[in-house]
């Protein structure tokens, strides 16, 4: 089967309580139509506050094919661009992050200031335009504790409706931090995946392969492997649908000790310990040890992915990026080295963990061209539940997360 | 280039040849999936480091790879399970080792070198890979041995 | 002339009797019909037998996106199936040969017998269909003297219609083995050429231009270049269409002495000779030797190359591979030195025949984007002859062949 | 915003007067739309008569899809063919330039005269065609003062009208050469850009930009640096639309000494003085070394590059070929040596200047596809002239050879 | 890597230049088409093999090539008659060899190298083209100059 | 090849070391952007050429690079002003130099190499540019130290 166009009804069609079709990662028109109505009408994640800490220092991001330039203004908020020149599209900065006094244009000069004004014409007597409707282009944006959201769409849901309840997993990040702030500073990997970008979020909420896909590392390190592989009822973490294509695997129900999330102890990391019970209270400060951070998917580029933050980026119907940076605390800066190395452990083309990962994707891209391939979604069916807030859980190896994306996808592209 | 180089005796026809001899051996062991041979190259202090770019700081910046001699051995040990999918089956592949340049440390040599690593991803895609970068390695001599106390390794196409 | 979409009819105005037009060899759309068409609803080659010779013996294939694992059952038969898991589709199996005992699958870990049943599926509390449905998907397959064929589409004409007369031309190849069993165990050689996959076919089966394309081997080995260059009545080799796209180059006209196809003469190989004449007794044992095996193309993607067999995979419209065998022979293994060393010479990109019709190929390609390009086809309409089969044959440089290849695919393709 | 299919209407919609639309850099389907209308359909550069000076001298070229071959025919013309094998297509000629008593295709050994007709057709038994018809393939051909240009299309308007007022431009190319004549024998210098191809043309007519892209070269060198970037009134030269899409920066008035385009005085070059002066008169002479070479764009492909030559080639939607040849002398062979650096200086991937044009414009076909892309093209609207003939002419920096490249654009893509 | 080695005398800093210019050597000649000087670097015996993937036999393997003496004559007179289409005209290309190992033989040397040759299809796609993988050489002397005896090319990219 | 070295001394493996040593210093300048130090490597009459092809003449043909000394100076000069856009940021970028070749001349030595290169181009695609090809470098001794007289590369992928 291979489709030419797909329509709304056609999206319903492929997209089954029970399975989605295999065309939805292969065919191109998928692909496109996916960057405008998830990459570029949606509500992305594009940075974070801590990126760009002073006046005047910027990052560069791309979603979809919108390059982004965010500047921390004189006035010390974070303003959100389109990276172009509006004399003639120009990319105006071509530099990942740096620090700028205003950003000058290299093809003819026009000088535009850190809260997008067009400050400077060359050789103004052949310009008649009024240069105040010349700023930089600003897309919507928006900012929860630190992470700064855009849509390149001029309307649509607030970023407050997009996040729903998934802020409570944002807060569960920061809240790790006895400021409440995060610290992005230790730079992105870039894991490049010859595959479809859907397939990261599936993977990373995915709590069912760990045992299978992960099982070398399991066995180097003598680990966990028997109680992942053998006995289902062993495994205690929960899965979860927040709604709105927000998905989570919540590893709290299997810790049996606090800070076991960092591989570490209480009596091995003393200073943060009383900075959490400090700031938070001592009760407070136990629960969160135990908690330990989220290991949940934004929709539809944001990872939250326990110690570490990522991004997913998509470049064509068959390859992907899949970045990550250590998420440091501030004021647990004593925790750097260990959740750097951390870090390089689990995530990345050379880690233990996700360079296995990214090897299935890539396979199973090419798989899904053969034959009538349905993936199966139905995993859990039989045992989920829903709580008040209308948040569906189950047991850590369902596909609860996943047919919440799919739910979510569907609504988003027209079902 | 570094000066202090200078006050060093130079380095003989003989070491220099030892040296390209270790890191050509160190090259082909890896090439060759010879694990546990290219383990036993390291010191037992080893510290093998691929920087996402020239620069940077281990203590700041996050890193590919930054392995002290236990996760180096966790590595070799995780390939060797025969589940290690990323690189299974292993990608046949050879790097070229090219502009060796010695220099004299108190305790060994240090060695810098260009390389490039073409490899076939036979697990996926079947497309062909490149690296490039230069390695800085730094050799002690251990019971008469020469062995690998530090590899640095910085890509050309790692950032 | 650039077409957007082209419908049945206009098939038919780009093939003629005498002439095709070169935008189906350029046009991104037609590749994609062809695929969906040809190599993925019609019957095409995937494996012989002799490949996979043991239970639990694998061998995988891709023919246009379609990916095939097959699979020696406990029963000896050997099953063909989709190399896809059915659970979320990964890619089964990602080696292209080996033995197993079974596929479990390094995702989730469902495991797969060698009869495609799903075997295995961890953590069975999540999972409540019914395992008996979810075995390996299985296309239509079917096997003829060892040489195994699949079609992806659920019906449609049977392997033995599609065959059709060019049985014979296999025919033709197993008889040359005392046992009737060829051994294709020597490994494929994967050639790949940038140009459009119909130019393989086309190429393989045309007698015109092998004095020319191949001038420089025939001046170098001190060859038959002049007869074939100067006289064409000296050219004694025939060319056929035997009907649904099967054509032929058939050489035996021209050979003057028993074994001049083997390079070699039954003096120098009298253990071959003696068990053809064991197997089929002296008069037929020297019909074969006379005879040689033939040079044919079997629709769409198998040749059966003298005595090598080959197959034709396209990657894009401009894109293909040809992976050639030596064909060995069971019960003639003192051949195998000589038909290896043969296989080196003629076929690949390292050998002094096909590396000059690849570039030649290649050249095409880009040539058929300029002006109005037309193919002539036109040689040897004046001098075909149909015998009472329906077999249309002539002068061994007719294009003869070519326009047998062309019906058909306009028969296939809508026409 | 992603457009799927272009209409007149959409392109009026998109080609504004003050302003044009960035999809039309991006969109692949825009791309292919001008391969048909501009670049085979219209009148396009091919080559100069000095790369195939004698009998049987050949040059190979391709302008969009087409491959073109030019040859010097018996008698002394140069003939313009498809290179393409008037039996199945083979690109007949496959080497960049040379010398041929006939062209003999590989594939099958047709062979076809100077002239196109085709000479041999071996093994003729076989092809009862009528050969006179199967001479290679002509397109529609004209020759200006040794500039050939072809056109794919049977019919249009004729090269003259093409050219219209531009030929003025091509005249002052060739009278600055004593004989009337260039030669353009030094070889082209391919220069890929992974950018649409009208940025090309657009900045190769900005003199908007000269200060700004090229200020780390105006600084290596100490040059005009201050004048360019700080005082509009300094800059004296004049752009120009001279309509049909031919454009032109006139630095004429900039240069305050004979032969300041040449980086030399009359008194250091005496031979050429002398040459020009016999040729043209004193007063002639005098005139043409203020008025130097001319710096403009002839619609689509060709720009006259002061002294160079210069071929626009589109890839692909984002990726083109900027080709050049210095501008060699007849008559002032002793010039030779001072064109070939100045050449290496001012363009290619090496060069001081357009190096960074280059990049530049990857910069921008990156930015195009961010936000709503819109470029700004009013620069000069206050302040242009129109004189007698229609020429519209401005400031040296304004944007009215940009407004005139898209004018022409809009009317042939069907405004 | 050969214990054998050890027990012949090392190889000498002449000996390792003498073998190393002639990989060179016989790399440039091919990368320059110089292809009747490049046959003249062969024994009589010569055996020029590229497999198709390491480990083959070529004896029930089908390989690349798999050239005896008189087939490597013949491969050069093919090229030089002016028709090989698949080299006309010839590939501009350049391949850079290194991680050049020596092992003495008892008649010779044996050299491993790895090499990575990049060309530009000018018969037809004018793309780049990229080779790499691992060389042996055996080199054997005949009256008194170095020739090559065995060649065996095992490519990355060759299955 | 050159016949006439046969008639000069043979180069001793000091002078082959230094000479190596040189070129390796000069990839390495260049590759790390230390282009003052680079321009320190040339003589006072240096020619820096890097032709389409092969066989081409600088008074005919149009090359890449054809320059003096003035000219590199130029060159270093615009790189330094940090409005060079084609390389701002820089290129990551490391350059393999293999198959060094020695001839002595009458007044210093004539190398030949094949060289790869490989950079991501940060300024604009993030994509990786490969080039490759064959170098002739031209040393003379002054005021005792080897320096550039001449560099020539002819590429693969050049025309
Ligand atoms: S494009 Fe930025 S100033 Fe012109
Ligand atoms: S995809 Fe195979 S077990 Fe899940
Ligand atoms: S294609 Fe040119 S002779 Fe057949
Ligand atoms: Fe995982
Ligand atoms: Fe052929
Ligand atoms: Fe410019």
């Amino acid at each position: 089967m291979r489709i030419e166009r797909l329509t709304p009804a056609s999206y319903r069609d492929l997209i089954q309580p029970d399975r989605v079709h295999g065309s939805l990662y292969t065919e191109p028109y998928v692909f496109e139509d996916e960057l405008d109505k998830i990459f570029h009408r949606g509500w992305v994640f594009v940075a974070h506050e801590s990126e760009l800490p002073n006046v005047g220092d910027y990052v560069t991001r791309t979603v979809g094919r919108q390059h982004y330039l965010l500047v921390r203004g004189q006035d010390g908020a974070v303003n959100v661009f389109f990276n172009r020149c509006q004399h003639r599209g120009n990319l105006l900065c071509n530099k990942p992050t740096g620090t700028a006094k205003n950003f000058a244009c290299p093809y003819h000069g026009w000088t535009f200031g850190l809260n997008g004004e067009l400050q400077d014409v060359p050789h103004a007597g052949g310009f008649e335009k009024d240069w105040t409707k010349l700023g930089l282009e600003v897309p919507r944006s928006g900012n929860y504790r630190g992470f700064i959201f855009a849509s390149a769409a001029t309307d649509g849901i607030s970023l407050d409706e997009h996040l729903g309840r998934a802020k409570e997993l944002i807060d569960r990040a920061c809240d790790l931090s006895p400021t409440g702030q995060l610290r992005l500073t230790a730079g992105w990997v870039r894991h490049e995946y010859a595959a479809n970008w859907k397939m990261l979020p599936e993977n990373d909420t995915d709590g069912y392969h760990v045992g299978f896909t992960h099982q070398s590392f399991m066995r180097a390190i003598r680990s966990q492997y028997d109680s992942f592989v053998s006995d289902e009822k062993q495994i205690k973490g929960v899965i979860r649908d927040w709604g709105n294509g927000h998905t989570e695997i919540d590893f709290a129900g299997g810790y049996t000790k606090p800070l076991e999330w960092l591989g570490s102890t209480p009596e091995k990391v003393p200073e943060y310990v009383a900075a959490l019970e400090e700031a938070y209270g001592k009760e407070r400060a136990e629960e969160l040890m135990h908690l330990g951070p989220p290991h949940a998917c934004i929709w539809p580029n944001l990872f939250l992915a326990e110690m570490n933050i990522v991004i997913f980026q998509p470049l064509a119907v068959d390859k992907s990026v899949q970045w990550h940076t250590p998420m440091l605390l501030e004021g647990a800066e004593g925790l750097d080295f260990r959740l750097l190395r951390q870090s390089e452990g689990a995530l990345g083309p050379a880690s233990f963990l996700v360079a296995d990962d990214a090897s299935i994707a890539e396979r199973t891209q090419r798989a899904l061209e053969s034959g009538d391939p349905w993936c199966d979604l139905s995993r859990g069916l039989n045992r989920e539940e829903i709580d008040a807030r209308g948040v569906r859980s189950s047991h850590m190896t369902d596909e609860t997360s996943n047919r919440g994306f799919w739910q979510h996808y569907l609504h988003v592209m027209g079902g | 280039m570094n000066t202090t180089a200078l006050e060093r005796p130079a380095l003989s026809d003989a070491e220099l040849r030892e040296v390209t001899d270790f890191v050509y051996l160190e090259a082909r062991l890896a090439d060759e999936g010879r694990y546990a041979d290219w383990e036993a190259l390291w010191t037992d202090d080893g510290v093998y480091w691929v920087p996402r770019a020239d620069g940077h700081d281990p203590n700041t910046h996050v890193s590919h790879i930054y392995d002290n001699r236990t996760r180096i051995a966790t590595r070799v040990r995780q390939l060797a399970t025969g589940y290690r999918f990323s690189q299974e089956p292993a990608s046949p592949m050879r790097r070229l080792l090219s502009n060796v340049e010695v220099t004299r440390l108190d305790d060994g040599y240090e060695v810098g070198s260009n390389f490039m690593l073409m490899e076939t991803v036979v697990q996926s895609t079947h497309e062909l890979r490149l690296w490039a970068g230069r390695s800085t390695h730094r050799l002690r001599r251990v019971d008469g041995q020469l062995r690998m106390a530090y590899k640095k390794v910085v890509l050309v196409n790692g950032d």
